[in-house]
């Protein structure tokens, strides 16, 4: 029978999820103006150094005090959120855009497609994220591209997995069957009813890959490898702050509470999206099957 | 064109599918779900497809409509073979059949607005209908299925169970087909729903002259909406003529066992003697339960 | 079993050895020639040219890869190029300090997150829930690295309870160098266990919500009593794919962590032999690496059939009605 | 005193009303029957009696199974009387069995529990109901799995671990509706040959009119969460009175007269729960309804049990 799902308490939850997702959102929102506003204007020039009153605490002139150069430190906050986000930004988006099409073909072809992709996604996990960034950055040396380039690579088979996975429960549904029968073929099937109806999950789990983005740029920047001097990242700031922790532990603290406000803003909006977006249908068996 | 050949027939069409191997070297083992099965369905006829969960009657209903190509034996649409037929002649033939799910919920899908639902069998088999033609003759197949226009820009989970299994019935009558397959179409409605989409295929049969292949489970439903029936049993036809007839005098055990299991109103009067099912159909080995 | 095992076995030799085919190849394609490297820019052509040969790397490239799986399979490695001994004695005592760190990380991670995000399940929108989900949410947003730094700044600069990096060796006893490990592998620990409570917590709600649950109370079982007999055996397969995944992520985070306690362990050493553009120790510690996440993924299949038995029975019921 | 006694028995979740005012009576040893369509409360009054309803409805009412109320009792009262008293078969087999868990181990728990009885005692008393729902154990070993099953199969597994401690009262939620119907006759013969070899007494649920037809003596027809019709099935189904009643009797097709005509199909869909019209809740379909429907119709029984909610009801012997 198909059974009128009756309200349960579990989806009453919904409306006060929705409160922490807009605070998510709002957090992520900031930054991202924060990272514009920097293009523009920063309070300082972050690269300007004033060596005599370094490592100074927060006064008027510098809101959040300066680095052992005498930097203006909020300038070069503003300035690595610009970076962070750009990189992580375009990583995911390169990872999706390659991930998101390959897992749509693996699942409407089956056959040797589906297994190549398959077992490109388990080489592709077999080495740990990090190490093929390291390795790629390494290679094809130090910078923000390639920072970019090394975090899209591990996101490629990810958001693979997801679409596959996602594809592949959809394409037994009588409104594909019946989609087949209106003589569409797999591929406009695949755009016009799979994609959008899978669309949910690829953008929460694009939240969180966002998230997982900013901290392995903040990584590699940390071991020099992501965005070289006189670029500003939050994970380079973190590094030269760690030789001064004995003399002004400030400088460590700051850019790691930019990081993680980031993180969690994002982290918090892919929740709120979740549930609004991709709300588990309650497909109960609808068949009476006698 | 009066034809009297009839719109769609299978000459011993055999479908399997291979199963797990149960050891690595053990030869894979087969199930045949479809077995040598021939039919013929004249213009305006109705068939009833009978037989429980696994006996192959959805397998036929895919062999039928082209979803599927059988191992063996030859399916003939309008007397043309669909599995021979190149791309666009397959399209031009797939306006003559059309299909019924038995899901509501997962018929229609629950991203698309009902007039795109009901159009697409046009979009994709009837291209050189002009856009303004093609929502008229949406309007009029919703009409047909007494849904009005303020259904159009509606979306799938506005709608009840029932509505949505009219709607699917608009999609699949918008080429204006020769035959629809309906596959357990009422299975998954409440009585009283399943009594107003049984008076739609009634009455749709009367005034379009459709030929009906309806599949179901259930004997009462079939005796009411089809004149010929056709029994099956693993895969194979075990009984087959004029509905009301084989359903009186059942000539083969398994018909007769099937008609005899239906629980029955009239039980409630006539004494309690609760007449255990012979033991013709015995439990055979684990059943696919659907 | 035993065809499960197999199959699984032959899926992991033939990752490593796609794996090591990439490894090979983009190291081959990395500018730079080895031998300048070592004898320095100034160095003699024929001299340069005596060690290329000495190396080996006037052979032709398929040559050089079966040299290396060779050497690989049989233990002895080459030398590295800027030690000049072999990889191994490089190897031995690094994985002394990385394998308790990564051992540490993950015992820590399970014994936290399971517990919690059972209990976060159990308590589902009361108080002990709503804590534990922050909590996770706002580990799971920490850089690893981060919180090493402050680990420090807290223990290490203020209280002085733990040295603030570096590691005293076995030989110094267990105490001092246990001590070395703790911060770094509360580091590496608490982001992964945020996200392992999340993923229990979710797993075990999936699972209170089943039919079998039900049954089990319609017996006559506590929810604590069907939870503990039911539901969470059921509930772990999941939690033990996100598991294996884990420790990869525990072996990349050493190579930071390593960093910021300047840990000799593997992960510092093969980040500094990327830097010193040592392709021999990088090839070799890569494939290391790819063999213990893959060995880990074959444990974590194997905790598959043991946990569900029907991957251990086969299928009867076929998919097809 | 009878075994089971519901009135009144209600059921909100955050101001919706789901159930309201439903009053059965079971006796030792009888049987009655709950007929209605998906969304009617038949289950959640089955839920309801078992103590089981989803986190966060609210029952309210009183349900004494033996004089005492099971709405007031705590978990580990309820606890008590679960499996050994009161025990549930449900409509899905498949689903209704630990994946993870022998058939023998699942049907031993009840028994170790409510029994006392040892492990290797419990597996015993497992083997032997096993084999007294059907399922010899020469042909389908306690130690196999779920998934090995059929779905008839898994159903006895289901019965077994109900009947497994003797309960005074079986509620079978929709038994049968997810098997084949040859499957479904099998395992309805099976109940019922239970309930009188045991006395037990039986709560039979089902969409199906004829399933509860064959099964019970007594029964009761839901609709929109409210009893409109009761009585035994000889009157119920001999003599429908609730214009509902008889639409649906009418709306099946084994019902009606000649195949090819069309069905008297009830016009309209069931009203979701917080929809329902003031009074009685069929009025928008109901081709009697007047100006009177507008005050919620009390259920008034007759001289001879055959209790009706409507101001105007089908008279007797009155055709439709």
């Amino acid at each position: 029978m198909v059974e009128t799902p009756t309200p349960t308490a579990q989806t009453m939850g919904g409306r006060r999820l929705a409160a922490t997702a807009w605070a998510g959102g709002a957090v992520a929102a900031l930054v991202l103006l924060t990272a514009l506003v920097s293009l523009v204007w920063t309070p300082h020039d972050p690269a300007a150094m004033d060596v005599a009153n370094k490592l100074s605490d927060p006064t008027g002139a510098h809101p959040l005090g300066t680095d052992h150069f005498g930097r203006d430190v909020l300038s070069r906050l503003m300035v690595g959120a610009r970076v962070s986000i750009a990189v992580s930004l375009v990583a995911v988006g390169l990872g999706a855009g390659i991930g998101v099409p390959l897992g749509l073909l693996a699942s409407a072809r089956h056959g040797w497609i589906d297994e190549a992709v398959m077992r490109f996604n388990d080489l592709a996990f077999a080495f740990p994220a990090l190490l093929t960034a390291v390795l790629i950055t390494a290679v094809l040396g130090p910078g923000a591209v390639n920072a970019i380039l090394a975090i899209g690579i591990f996101n490629i088979p990810v958001f693979a997995r997801v679409a596959r996975g996602a594809a592949l429960s959809l394409w037994t549904r009588p409104f594909i069957q019946a989609a087949r029968l209106a003589g569409r073929g797999r591929t406009r099937i695949s755009v016009e009813h799979i994609l959008p109806n899978i669309a949910g999950a690829l953008i929460v789990q694009g939240t969180i890959q966002f998230a997982l983005a900013i901290l392995a740029e903040a990584g590699l920047s940390y071991l020099g490898l992501g965005s070289q001097p006189p670029e500003v990242s939050w994970g380079r700031m973190l590094n030269e702050a760690q030789t001064f922790l004995f003399l002004d532990p400030r400088l460590a603290i700051l850019p790691g509470l930019a990081i993680v406000v980031t993180v969690l803003g994002l982290n918090l909006l892919g929740d709120g999206l979740r549930d609004r977006l991709d709300p588990r249908l309650d497909t109960r068996r609808a068949d009476g099957g006698r | 064109m009066t034809d009297s050949r009839p719109v769609l027939e299978a000459r011993g069409v055999s479908r399997a599918y291979p199963l797990p191997r149960p050891h690595p070297l053990a030869p894979r083992p087969v199930r045949h779900a479809v077995a040598d099965i021939s039919l013929t369905l004249a213009r305006g006829e109705s068939l009833g497809i009978v037989g429980e969960s696994g006996c192959g009657k959805s397998t036929l209903a895919r062999l039928l409509t082209a979803l599927e190509p059988p191992d063996a034996g030859t399916v003939l649409i309008a007397g043309r073979d669909p599995n021979a037929l190149d791309k666009a002649a397959l399209r031009r033939l797939r306006r003559s059949v059309q299909m019924v799910f038995q899901d509501p919920m997962g018929s229609l899908d629950p991203r698309w607005p009902v007039w795109r639902i009901v159009a697409e069998p046009l979009v994709g088999l009837a291209p050189e209908v002009a856009r303004a033609d093609r929502r008229a003759r949406v309007v009029e197949a919703l009409a047909a299925v007494g849904l009005g226009e303020e259904t159009l820009t509606r979306y799938p989970h506005q709608f009840s169970g029932g509505q949505r299994q009219r709607i699917a019935i608009a999609r699949a009558l918008v080429t204006d087909p020769d035959i629809v397959v309906a596959d357990e179409p009422v299975s998954a409605l409440d009585v009283s729903v399943q009594a107003q989409v049984l008076n739609l295929f009634l009455e749709l049969r009367r005034r379009r002259g459709l030929a009906l292949l309806f599949i179901s489970h259930d004997l009462d439903v079939v005796r009411h909406v089809t004149e010929r029936i056709m029994v099956m049993d693993r895969g194979r036809v075990v009984e087959a003529g004029p509905t009301a007839e084989v359903l009186a005098r059942p000539a083969h055990p398994h018909t007769a066992a099937l008609l005899a299991a239906v629980p029955r109103l009239d039980a409630a009067w006539t004494g309690r003697e609760r007449r255990a099912a012979p033991g013709a159909v015995t439990e055979h080995s684990p059943s696919r339960h659907r | 079993m035993a065809w499960f095992i197999a199959k699984r076995a032959v899926a992991l030799a033939l990752t490593l050895v796609a794996a090591s085919l990439v490894v090979f190849g983009v190291l081959e394609v990395l500018p730079g020639d080895p031998a300048l490297l070592i004898l320095g820019v100034n160095a003699r052509e024929d001299t340069l040219a005596a060690l290329r040969e000495s190396m080996g790397l006037d052979q032709p490239a398929h040559w050089r890869y079966l040299a290396w799986i060779g050497g690989l399979l049989t233990g002895q490695l080459a030398d590295s190029l800027t030690y000049d001994v072999p990889v191994t004695e490089l190897l031995v005592p690094r994985i002394a300090v990385s394998l308790p760190l990564a051992l540490m990380a993950l015992t820590l991670t399970v014994a936290l997150a399971l517990p919690l995000g059972v209990l976060a399940a159990a308590r589902r929108g009361r108080a002990a829930d709503g804590a534990i989900m922050g909590a996770s949410q706002l580990g799971i947003a920490v850089p690893n690295f981060w919180l090493g730094i402050l680990l420090i700044l807290l223990f290490a600069v203020t209280l002085r309870w733990l040295p603030s990096g570096g590691f005293p060796g076995w030989e110094a006893g267990v105490g001092p160098a246990l001590a070395a490990l703790i911060m770094p592998a509360v580091a590496l620990a608490l982001p992964q266990a945020a996200i392992l409570a999340r993923v229990t917590r979710s797993s075990v709600l999936e699972v209170l919500g089943e039919d079998y649950m039900r049954t089990a109370r319609a017996k006559g079982l506590s929810q604590g009593e069907a939870l503990w007999h039911h539901g969470l055996r059921n509930a772990l397969i999941p939690v033990v794919t996100i598991m294996g995944l884990q420790f990869s992520f525990l072996l990349a985070g050493t190579i930071i962590i390593e960093n910021v306690f300047n840990l000799p362990g593997i992960g510092r050493l093969i980040f500094q032999a990327i830097g010193q553009r040592d392709i021999v120790v990088v090839r070799d510690l890569v494939v290391l690496l790819a063999a213990m996440v893959g060995v880990v993924n074959v444990l974590v299949d194997l905790s598959y059939a043991v946990l569900d038995p029907r991957l251990r029975r086969g299928h009867l019921r076929g998919a097809h009605g | 005193m009878a075994l089971l006694e519901v009135s009144g028995l209600g059921v909100d979740v955050a101001g919706l009303t789901l159930l309201d005012g439903i009053s059965l009576r079971l006796d030792r040893g009888g049987s009655l029957g709950v007929v209605g369509e998906s969304g009617c409360g038949k289950s959640l009054t089955a839920l309801s009696i078992m103590g089981l309803l989803p986190p966060g409805l609210r029952p309210r009412g009183s349900v004494r199974l033996d004089g005492a109320d099971l709405l007031d009792a705590d978990d580990h009262a309820l606890c008590a009387v679960r499996g050994r008293r009161v025990a549930m078969v449900f409509q899905e087999p498949m689903t209704a069995l630990n994946p993870v868990k022998t058939i023998g181990a699942q049907v031993a728990e009840g028994p170790r529990r409510h029994l006392g009885l040892s492990r290797r005692a419990a597996r015993e008393h497992a083997r032997a109901v096993l084999h007294r729902v059907g399922l010899d154990p020469s042909r389908v070993s306690p130690d196999q799995y779920p998934h090995e099953l059929s779905g008839g199969q898994c159903q006895r597994v289901v019965i077994a671990i109900a009947v497994a401690c003797g309960p005074a009262l079986l509620i079978a939620d929709e038994p049968t509706t997810a098997l084949d119907v040859s499957t479904q006759a099998r395992i309805l013969d099976l109940i019922l040959d239970l309930v009188a070899d045991e006395g037990m007494a039986l709560l039979m649920i089902s969409h199906d009119m004829a399933v509860i037809a064959e099964t019970v003596t007594d029964m009761a027809v839901m609709y929109a969460g409210h009893v409109v019709e009761a009585g035994t099935c000889r009157r119920v189904l001999g003599d429908p009175r609730h214009p509902y009643t008889r639409g649906l009797m009418d709306a099946m097709p084994r019902g009606s007269g000649r195949p090819g005509e069309p069905l008297a199909a009830i016009p309209g869909t069931v009203p979701p729960p917080g929809a329902w019209p003031a009074g009685c809740a069929f009025r928008d379909r109901c081709p009697r309804a007047d100006a009177a429907c507008a005050i919620r119709p009390p259920l008034v029984a007759d001289a001879d049990g055959h209790a009706v909610a409507c101001h105007r009801p089908f008279g007797a012997g009155e055709r439709s």
